[in-house]
């Protein structure tokens, strides 16, 4: 057995212990904890499959991002009342079997796959060489299902707006009662002005290298989002009214950027989101930018919740 | 040499797991947050051993995000745990 | 077995214990928490795909990965906006369960 | 001169390794948080400093080296500060934080 196969052993048995002690601890906030640790390792896990944008973003947004929205939930909800005991054991006696068939039923195809696995792999490096880019999954992104990274976009917005509806009337246009740390604290306001400096220049350098390797506008986005979240947490910086005109064009920027080439692609190149030959690499860099600032908005303001604070005079 | 570095990012893989599962155990919730920042500053080594071993620059920046992220989750759990014994005093004051 | 369906398989088993945890757990914290679980199992089953399907000197399929990169994104929304709803349930009746046990909960269930 | 680089990395990237062990030894065997977090800290410094150390001759070039030595500052500075911030928390609402 190679050492690479003992490593691979390794990460499976403790990617399914943490899983499992998630689902099975009692305490919520060790869950969550639990669940962080989980998101971590996952971005370990993601390497050894050779998918190292999707390490990036899972690192980023399933450790990270995830794991800050759920440690405020669950910091909020230590008052609420559990009520109703746990669920019954002949539930817990029913749904155990299903679950591990529906898990077996899974593994299945895995265990036995086709003779001939289909592959768009090599169709990708073909036609990649026209659009000048050297990252596969960066053009698959832009270039080849850019439709979808337009709509994903369109989605993230979307859930922004469910999380505003949720505003009381009261507050709507206010600002987000995301929890800021109680005292202030030299310590934590320290590492508010130590690491976003930091995190920017990570944030440009994963939108830069994104071309070429693995990176992009995701995971720069999310670094800038989460910069963002900290300077607000240590009271740096008080979270913006969403009123606040500048903040809705920092919000449709990308995407409409996006839309506007994607539109221009009709006259310049005879297809919707379709690039003019030579042009794709400074287009798709340029829609990148827009779309790292807008992501690190969209994403900040997830994550700090609706309006709960009424509009400032 | 390269199974050499996979042995030793396995080495620290198996050191970190033994630690998480006897540390998640414990009570005290900022056991958990010790063990979760165990688990950012091991990653980042364990993937910087990945990193040479497997000769894919790419992976250094994962690990590069990993020590971010692994920092940025223990604010956030340092604000929760402020925030709820700020408004139950009785658990306030365990010194 | 290679080293990629390992990970298939502990995919599949994180989707039952996501699955599990859905069902049975009361909060709806942690069903979000157990659904993420699930999600994420299906996406290493999915990212496995994409490494068997490895040609053309690239070390996966990218399409898939692409397709992963893009469903994380989409899962943080989705997440987000459960959570909010989980804390205006809270704050709108002082429970954060969905017990059927108790007039309150009418209509927010 | 290759030869003496890879036992060079051997006994850094090994003295990285025992650092991990002997951090997570102590923050099992160590009986209050902050004597924990003091372990934690070592592994933080030592062991990821002599893990990068050693990997440095095998790096891609001066700016991959340049990247691993940032990631360890990097590691370094949040570490030393997030510590500090779960002491504090200690300090303030007692073990069981």
């Amino acid at each position: 057995m190679s050492a690479s196969s003992v490593f691979d052993i390794c990460l499976a048995v403790l990617l399914l212990g943490i899983g499992a002690w998630t689902i099975i601890v009692d305490n919520a906030f060790a869950a969550v904890i639990g669940f962080v640790v989980y998101g971590l390792s996952l971005a370990i896990a993601w390497v050894r499959l050779s998918a190292v944008d999707v390490a990036l973003t899972e690192a980023a947004i399933g450790g990270g991002m995830t794991g800050m929205l759920m440690l405020g939930a669950v910091a909020r909800l230590r008052l609420a009342r559990v009520d109703g005991a746990g669920t019954r054991w002949s539930v817990r006696l029913v749904a155990a079997p299903l679950c591990a068939l529906i898990a077996a039923s899974l593994a299945t195809p895995l265990l036995f796959p086709p003779p001939v696995i289909p592959s768009l792999a090599p169709t990708v490096t073909q036609n990649l060489v026209p659009t000048g880019l050297g990252n596969p999954v960066a053009g698959v992104l832009f270039v080849f299902r850019s439709l979808d990274t337009l709509l994903e976009k369109v989605v993230l917005l979307l859930a922004l707006l469910g999380i505003w509806s949720l505003a009381p009337d009261g507050a709507w246009g206010g600002q987000p009662g995301l929890r800021v740390y109680a005292q202030p604290n030299s310590t934590l306001t320290f590492l508010a002005q130590l690491l976003p400096p930091i995190g920017i220049v990570v944030a440009i350098y994963m939108c830069w290298v994104g071309a070429k390797d693995p990176g992009g506008a995701f995971q720069g986005g999310t670094v800038l989002a989460a910069m963002w979240l900290l300077v607000i947490i240590a009271g740096l910086e008080n979270v913006p009214s969403i009123g606040q005109p500048w903040l809705r064009a920092l919000l449709v920027f990308g995407p409409l950027l996006f839309l506007v080439i994607g539109l221009a692609g009709l006259v310049l190149a005879n297809a919707f989101l379709a690039y003019p030959p030579g042009y794709a690499k400074p287009m798709i860099v340029a829609v990148e930018v827009a779309l790292t600032l807008s992501i690190g908005v969209v994403l900040g303001l997830l994550a700090a919740g609706p309006p709960e604070l009424a509009r400032r005079q | 040499m390269d199974s050499f570095l996979f042995s030793a990012a396995s080495f620290v893989l198996t050191t970190i797991a033994l630690g998480l599962i006897v540390i998640i155990q414990r009570p005290a919730d900022v056991d958990h947050m010790m063990a979760a920042q165990l688990l950012g500053t091991g990653g980042a080594a364990i993937l910087v051993l990945l990193a040479v071993a497997s000769k894919s620059s790419a992976i250094v920046d994962v690990a590069l995000l990993l020590a971010l992220f692994a920092a940025f989750a223990a604010v956030a759990f340092v604000r929760g745990a402020i925030k709820s014994t700020t408004k139950t005093p009785t658990v306030a004051n365990g010194r | 077995m290679n080293d990629a369906t390992l990970f298939g398989l502990c995919g599949a088993a994180l989707v039952g214990f996501g699955l599990y945890g859905l069902i049975t757990n009361p909060e709806p914290l942690r069903k979000i928490l157990a659904f993420n679980l699930l999600g994420s199992g299906v996406f290493l089953v999915f990212g496995v795909i994409s490494r068997r399907a490895a040609a053309a000197g690239l070390g996966g399929d990218p399409v898939p990965q692409a397709m992963v990169i893009t469903a994380i994104v989409v899962a943080f929304a989705a997440t987000a906006m459960a959570i909010a709803l989980v804390l205006r349930l809270f704050e709108a009746t002082g429970r954060a369960t969905l017990g059927s046990d108790g007039p309150a909960d009418k209509g927010n269930a | 001169m290759t030869l003496a680089f890879d036992i060079f990395t051997a006994f850094a990237v090994a003295a990285g390794a025992l650092f991990f062990l002997a951090g997570t030894i102590g923050l099992l065997r160590f009986p209050d948080p902050l004597t924990r977090l003091h372990a934690l800290t070592k592994v933080d410094n030592l062991g990821l400093g002599f893990i990068v150390v050693g990997l440095l001759p095998r790096a891609d070039g001066v700016l991959g080296a340049l990247k691993l030595v940032s990631i360890w500052l990097i590691v370094q500075l949040s570490g030393a500060i997030v510590t500090q911030l779960l002491a504090i928390t200690v300090r303030q609402h007692g073990p069981r934080g």
